[in-house]
């Protein structure tokens, strides 16, 4: 039998109280594609950091290649030893080319003409896993949009120099590439696999995982709770084991409520070339079609048309938005999580002229239970949660503030299965109170959640599906209408 | 090719080169002769120092930092220049190397305590100038005669402070824009953790730049003394301000490591035309240090013309 | 058991630098002319570490909304306001209260222009603010033309006036300084600033007016450049058109060595007063040894370094 | 020689400019308008073409240099410049004299020799401090010395020239020094800073436009009022006078007369015209005393400088040594 690439045992890390890692113990053979899963702050990431050398555990055994590395292990180690990460968080630098970020991760690429010998080493890469992305080597990347930023870093993981390569980690690539992307990823990671490369897939969307890896580890608060080949799992004995037993049959109802488009008065409207997007009080309207054809154009274009910037149509109502790129667009860095969800709701915390901390502890509180936002203290920084949790923070930003109309922007990125069926849950209570809410999403599956759905392609709307009409087949049809 | 040059990513990045030209372009108007080989050569000879310490500004701003003491280090190594290099050359050029040592340790402690570098280079900006002032307590000192040879050049053609900042620019621009070490050391401004993550040593891009700042910091003053040929502690107070102005006018941006050593040059080389075409304007001597102001902002308004096509 | 965590928790306070590099240059201070004088450097100190605070909090907000916001105009602005006020008073207490209006006027409208650089033609606010200082102080001297006119008596008094050996423009503007650190961490303008300079694209995208407090921010700092340029004169016996220079880069040291996050997003108020006492107090120190000039700047330099290295910066998160 | 009787060369169609770096007080202020004062009427009475005043926007050596160029390539005939650095100016000052330009520099002068100078005598202007102290404090005492901005050399003049005084009359003993960069409310600030750890003091030496911000700094420290020297500002002669008014203070007052710019106008007016003119002059600096207070008082303008302006004949007297 083959030594294992990585064995793992017992590795702890505690920051201040929280314990993200209990003693895990992990092997990954070569050759293999291990699935990793579990629910928001299970430690998956802390892990991986652990394996990438940019985390120095509190204790534990790391083996590599059979050798136990732990006090000199670090990134220069992980590299020798041909480990290389796709972080949650993405690792690019925005300033550069894709070409000059390919460079980053290969020294030895110096010399004369070494920017054409990356650019070509990038391109081919990502014409090899995804073709037809549309990336130019010459791109800077501050100016591509999220998913294809992703798509350049987990190209880049797989260029080889002279550095050997023995395991790749992909920490949730899937997470802001639309469905096509995410299964020319997938096969591609199949195919390496197959040539005696190792992966480690981190995914929140089960079905993955389940399809495409040999064996799963499962983790829970710190734990790995089991680990079984992926044959062994099916979603629900999968959901079972990451703690959760919530599972999804609503879709009658919402049939129902289709019936009453029309019934209550339209808050949004906007033209989009000869179609028109047009959401009623109390109605989640999808925005669907592949990432980067003017969905999140289009919920910029609402809410800055709601704060009087310029006018793209009609917006009747206060309006809040939910990002998805949560480093740019969501998170304060150096704020709390409690202040983190509280400016939103600025206005309605001040009292005599002075924000009120009681009301914002308050606001905190409330939301942490609401949306199980995994932490021990609502006043710590908000980059010590993990990636799914601050993406539950900002959805408790827009939800608790006043706003009529919330934009969501693939807002699901990164969230766990079972907190995602509760926030489902919360959004059509909300709307049935009376929020409308607009859900630009990359998974088929949340389509389903909605009342309405326009499909989106080069930046126009190009179908317009009531809840019964909607099927993958005529989303993905309409996507690709011009190829096909 | 044609969208290309009309899209705003292009202006912009013509930009500098433009409001360059508009001014010039304004002196011409004014007096003809001035845009002769000789009118540039004197009108443009001081852009030279200005250049070359914009440069070292531009390091340092690549990395994310800003250095508030520029200023005072190229009073320094003018009053070094002037003192030390010309009495006793290898003291003096022991003396200038210790300079850029000293920036290197600079970049070093700001990286090893995650420091302000606005706080610490303002701190090193009264040691610079202590250390001038005890260098040569009044102004004076003669200038190397290589140092005068070179800067009096009388290149063919083309007036040398051009060819110089020409030669600045693109130097520069292959050194940190097109080497493949260039690309880590913007990295580490764009995004630092992807460069650790990487396995890059974040303190040794620090001092690599700190150092190169020290590099052009000293061929600044030694520039400046070439063309004063006296030595002055304060001789460069101002340049601190100019320099960070300059950077940005070349569409370099504060954080991010976004910067451009051919726009740093022409922004540079504005800032040292700008009192030039203000001294062709007749203008009432209490509005003249406003004009400056004016016609800085006329030039920064052509920004909106390009911004407004953005949006 | 007890003492420990506030201990820490003070050590952890961004500020708490700046009072204890104040506290040990006033004890050198002291030591070396043998406890003489003592209380009386701290009132000279107090007196004018006023001004720098007044601008200093003008100016952290400006910093506080992110990185390349400075405003670089707030010495002419100074120089502008005292030298309007001084000559429309002439001198006379019955003006007091316009030049008062008239001398905030004057940061109005600095302010104000110096918004529209930056918003209307998109010029960078450190060129933008360096710009207009130059027509500002333009206009200090054609109106002004460099002479110094006499405060009137009641303005000179109250910015001289002390109680007890603590000046009452220290304690008024103390006052003042406990206000706007409310507004800083209370209010919707102070979390909108600090929002904006985390991430100014975010900070819209949660709802935050960005322009309009970008807006406020410049012509806040702007009209406390103006008050400080008032007092200053009443204080100094008259405007002169240089009286605002040392606050250029003053104003800007005392909020970063106070603790305020030149990146932005973080700020504090009460390391403005530390800073401002220990840059006053630092100059002093040398002064009393009768160091060299050479010397004395080098030491200067080299003890603001090691406060802040002491200090240490921000701990990286995550 | 034959200039005395020879035709002198007619003037009225030259060109003067002046070369200014800082305007930022009201010393310069005053030098500016004695200037535009002055040339204006010459040029009105056709004795030169024009006479425009430069100033840069920064006090800055390298800028300052670059003005000097900018005023070759607009071909003045002469530059009348206040430099701001005695040495570091000369590769512009020379190519200036390259170009044919006559260069005159006076209170800020520039060693490079093709220029002409109108040097004052800074050294004289603090020795002459504490020679009036000896007179005035035979017991001597202890001093605080005012300076100006270090690493300038009007500063290091000064300074040498009340050290000097000071080793002569060994009755004084400086105790304490501090940097007011010639800006009262620097020096004010600075004083304040100092005097609670300093001994009595008897006298305050100054480099001008110092004397009433220390004067304000030992009022606001309770202390007694020490003998300042002033620097003939209309606040520090207004401040003496009253003083005198009150309870017979006496002091003196010294400094340059910002009219200066005005003499070396006629200089270069002079050579222009192709009088033989020394490179080297020394003007006179502007002393008050105990009687002439008032009188200068009265001439100078509220919140100026007292100030003496130049004419032909005054600036021929200079030239011819007297
Ligand atoms: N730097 C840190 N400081 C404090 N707590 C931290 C830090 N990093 C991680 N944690 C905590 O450790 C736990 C594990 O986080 P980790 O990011 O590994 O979770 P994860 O399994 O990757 O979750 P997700 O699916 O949401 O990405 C979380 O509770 C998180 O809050
Ligand atoms: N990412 C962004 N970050 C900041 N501002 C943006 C961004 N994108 C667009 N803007 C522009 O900023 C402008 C001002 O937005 P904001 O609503 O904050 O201003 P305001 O204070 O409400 O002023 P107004 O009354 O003019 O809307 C908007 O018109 C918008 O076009
Ligand atoms: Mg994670
Ligand atoms: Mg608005």
């Amino acid at each position: 039998m083959e030594r294992n690439i990585v064995s793992f045992e017992r590795v702890a890390k505690h920051f201040g109280a929280v314990r993200a890692l209990d003693g895990v113990d992990l092997n990954v053979k070569p050759g293999e594609c291990l699935g990793l899963v579990g629910h928001n702050g299970a430690g998956k990431s802390t892990l991986m950091n652990v394996l990438a050398g940019t985390l120095t555990p509190d204790t534990g055994v790391i083996g590599i290649h059979g050798k136990d590395l732990k006090s000199s292990y670090g990134v220069p180690k992980a590299n020798e030893n041909g480990i290389r990460c796709v972080f949650q968080e993405l690792s690019l630098c925005p300033n550069l080319t894709v070409a000059e970020n390919a460079r980053i991760f290969h020294p030895s690429l110096s010399g004369w003409g070494w920017k054409t010998k990356t650019g070509a080493m990038i391109t081919e890469k990502l014409d090899e896993i995804f073709p037809g992305h549309g990336i130019s080597s010459g791109d800077v990347v501050g100016d591509l949009k999220i998913g294809k930023r992703q798509m350049v870093e987990i190209a880049r993981a797989f260029t080889l120099t002279d550095t050997p390569l023995h395991l790749v980690i992909l920490d949730e690539p899937t997470s802001s590439l639309d469905a096509i992307t995410a299964r020319q990823l997938l096969e591609f990671v199949r195919k390496v696999v197959g040539d005696g490369l190792s992966c480690i897939l981190i995914s929140h969307v089960l079905g993955e995982v389940l399809e495409y890896s040999d064996r799963i580890v499962v983790m829970k608060d710190g734990l790995v709770v089991s680990e079984r080949p992926a044959g062994d799992f099916d979603r629900n004995s999968l959901v079972a084991e990451m703690g959760n037993v919530i599972e999804m049959d609503e879709i009658s109802e919402h049939q129902e409520r289709e019936k009453l488009r029309g019934t209550t008065a339209v808050v949004v409207e906007v033209a989009s070339g000869t179609q028109k997007l047009q959401a009623h009080q109390g109605e989640i309207i999808g925005l669907a079609g592949l990432a980067g054809h003017g969905q999140t154009g289009m919920l910029l274009g609402i809410y800055e048309t709601a704060f009087g910037g310029k006018a793209t149509g009609n917006v009747n109502g206060p309006v809040a938005l939910v990002a998805g790129d949560r480093q740019t667009d969501g998170i304060f860095h150096l704020w709390s999580i409690a202040e983190n969800i509280g400016v939103g709701s600025l206005s309605r915390m001040v009292r005599r002229g002075l924000i009120d901390p009681v009301a914002e502890a308050a606001i905190g509180e409330t939301w942490q239970q609401r949306i199980k936002i995994k932490t021990p203290d609502m006043n710590n920084n908000i980059l010590s949660l993990s990636g799914g949790n601050q993406q539950k923070a900002l959805f408790a930003r827009a939800l608790a503030s006043d706003a009529e109309i919330i934009l969501m922007d693939d807002p699901m990125r990164g969230v766990d299965v079972g907190t995602k069926l509760e926030v489902y849950d919360l959004i059509r209570d909300e709307a049935e109170k009376g929020r409308t809410f607009l859900w630009y999403t990359t998974e088929m599956d949340e389509l389903y959640n909605c009342d309405h759905t326009y499909v989106f392609r080069d930046g126009l709307i190009v179908a317009d599906l009531s809840r019964e009409e909607l099927t993958e087949e005529k989303i993905l049809h309409s996507s690709f209408k011009e190829t096909a | 090719m044609i969208a290309y040059l009309t899209s705003p990513k292009a202006l912009r990045a013509a930009l500098p080169a433009v409001s360059f030209g508009i001014i010039l372009l304004i002196i011409w108007f004014y007096s003809p002769f001035a845009v002769s080989y000789m009118g540039l050569n004197l009108m443009l000879q001081y852009a030279v120092p200005i250049t070359l310490a914009t440069i070292a500004q531009m390091f340092i701003i690549t990395v994310n930092d800003l250095d508030l003491s520029i200023g005072s280090f190229v009073g320094l190594t003018a009053c070094i220049g002037a003192t030390l290099l010309a009495d006793t050359p290898i003291l003096g050029i022991l003396a200038l190397a210790a300079c850029v040592a000293a920036y290197v340790a600079v970049g070093a402690l700001i990286h090893w305590r995650n420091l302000p570098s606005i706080v610490v280079t303002l701190g090193m900006s009264f040691v610079w100038l202590g250390i001038a002032v005890l260098v040569l307590p009044t102004p004076g000192g003669t200038a190397p005669g290589w140092v005068k040879a070179i800067m009096g050049l009388k290149t063919p053609f083309v007036p040398f402070p051009i060819v110089a900042a020409a030669v600045i620019g693109i130097v520069v621009h292959f050194a940190l824009m097109r080497s493949s070490y260039g690309v880590v050391l913007r990295g580490a401004g764009g995004n630092p953790k992807a460069i650790g993550r990487a396995g890059w040593s974040l303190l040794k891009t620090k001092m690599v730049m700190f150092g190169a700042a020290g590099f052009f910091g000293v061929l600044s003053g030694l520039a400046l003394i070439g063309l004063t040929s006296a030595g002055d502690a304060h001789i460069a107070d101002r340049y601190t301000l100019f320099t960070i102005a300059g950077v940005i006018l070349g569409g370099g941006e504060f954080v991010g490591g976004r910067v451009s050593p051919i726009g740093a040059v022409l922004g540079a080389l504005t800032l040292a035309l700008t009192p030039q075409l203000m001294g062709f304007m007749k203008i009432p001597t209490d509005w003249q240090i406003g004009a400056l102001g004016g016609i800085l902002i006329i030039v920064l308004a052509l920004r909106v013309l390009i911004n407004r096509r953005e949006a | 058991m007890n003492s420990l965590p506030i201990f820490k928790r003070l050590v952890e306070k961004p500020w708490i630098w700046s009072y204890v590099g104040m506290i040990v240059v006033w004890l050198a201070t002291i030591s070396y002319t043998g406890g003489k004088g003592g209380a009386d450097v701290l009132t000279a100190a107090l007196s004018f570490a006023t001004f720098t605070v007044i601008v200093g909090i003008g100016q952290m907000f400006v910093i506080t909304t992110g990185p390349g916001n400075v405003d670089l105009s707030i010495p002419a602005t100074i120089s502008f306001s005292g030298a309007v006020a001084m000559k429309i008073m002439d001198g006379s207490n019955s003006m007091l209260l316009i030049g008062l209006i008239v001398s905030l006027g004057c940061g109005l409208v600095v302010g104000v222009f110096n918004y529209m650089l930056i918003r209307v033609l998109r010029i960078p606010p450190i060129i933008a603010t360096l710009s207009s200082s130059f027509l500002v102080l333009s206009t200090a001297i054609a109106y002004g033309r460099g002479l110094k006119i006499k405060p009137p008596g009641l303005l000179a008094e109250f910015a001289t006036a002390q109680i007890y050996g603590v000046p009452i423009l220290a304690i008024v503007v103390a006052g003042f300084a406990v206000v706007m650190g409310v507004v800083l961490n209370r209010t919707i303008y102070g979390r909108s600033v600090l929002a904006i300079g985390q991430n100014m694209r975010a900070a819209w995208l949660a709802g935050i007016k960005v322009e309009k407090i970008r807006f406020a921010t410049y012509v806040l700092s702007a009209v406390l450049a103006a008050l400080c340029g008032f007092v200053l004169a009443g204080f100094s016996g008259g405007a002169s058109l240089n009286m605002g220079e040392e606050y250029l880069l003053g104003s800007i040291a005392v909020v970063v060595i106070g603790g305020t996050s030149v990146a932005g997003g973080k700020a504090n108020v009460p390391g403005i007063w530390g800073a401002a006492m220990f840059m006053f107090l630092l100059v002093t120190m040398l002064n009393t040894f009768g160091a060299s000039a050479g010397v004395r700047l080098i030491l200067t330099g080299l003890i603001i370094v090691t406060v802040i290295t002491i200090a240490g910066g921000d701990k990286p998160q995550r | 020689t034959l200039i005395a009787t020879s035709v002198q060369a007619d003037t009225s169609d030259k060109r003067i400019a002046l070369s200014n770096n800082y305007a930022g007080n009201s010393w310069r202020q005053a030098m500016l308008q004695s200037w535009d004062k002055v040339t204006g009427a010459a040029v009105a009475d056709g004795i030169v073409a024009e006479a425009p005043a430069f100033t840069t926007a920064e006090n800055q050596v390298t800028e300052q240099a670059a003005q000097i160029q900018n005023l070759i390539l607009q071909g003045y005939d002469a530059i009348v410049i206040n430099a701001a650095s005695p040495d570091a100016l000369n590769g512009a000052v020379k190519q200036a004299c390259d170009a044919g330009i006559v260069v005159v520099s006076f209170d800020g002068i520039v060693t490079e020799p093709c220029a002409y100078r109108i040097a004052v005598d800074f050294a004289g202007m603090g020795a002459v401090q504490i020679d009036y102290l000896a007179e005035h404090l035979p017991g001597g005492g202890n001093l605080l010395e005012i300076r100006g901005l270090a690493g300038v050399f009007v500063d290091d003049e000064i300074s040498a020239g009340i050290h000097s005084g000071v080793a002569k009359h060994n009755q004084f003993n400086i105790v304490g020094s501090v940097h007011g960069n010639w800006a009262q409310d620097v020096a004010q600030k600075a004083v304040a800073g100092i005097l609670p750890s300093l001994p009595e003091i008897a006298a305050v030496v100054t480099q001008g436009g110092d004397g009433y911000g220390a004067a304000q700094a030992f009022a606001a420290a309770g202390r007694p009022t020490p003998l300042i020297i002033m620097g003939n500002r209309h606040d520090e002669l207004t401040w003496w006078k009253e003083q005198k008014d009150a309870n017979g203070y006496e002091t003196m007052s010294v400094s340059i007369a910002p009219g200066v710019s005005t003499l070396a106008f006629w200089v270069a007016q002079m050579v222009l015209d192709g009088a033989d003119v020394p490179h080297d002059m020394i003007v006179p600096f502007l002393s008050i005393s105990q009687d002439t207070l008032e009188e200068s008082l009265a001439n100078t303008q509220a919140g100026g400088v007292a100030n003496v302006e130049y004419s032909l004949e005054d600036a021929k007297a200079v030239v011819a040594g007297k």
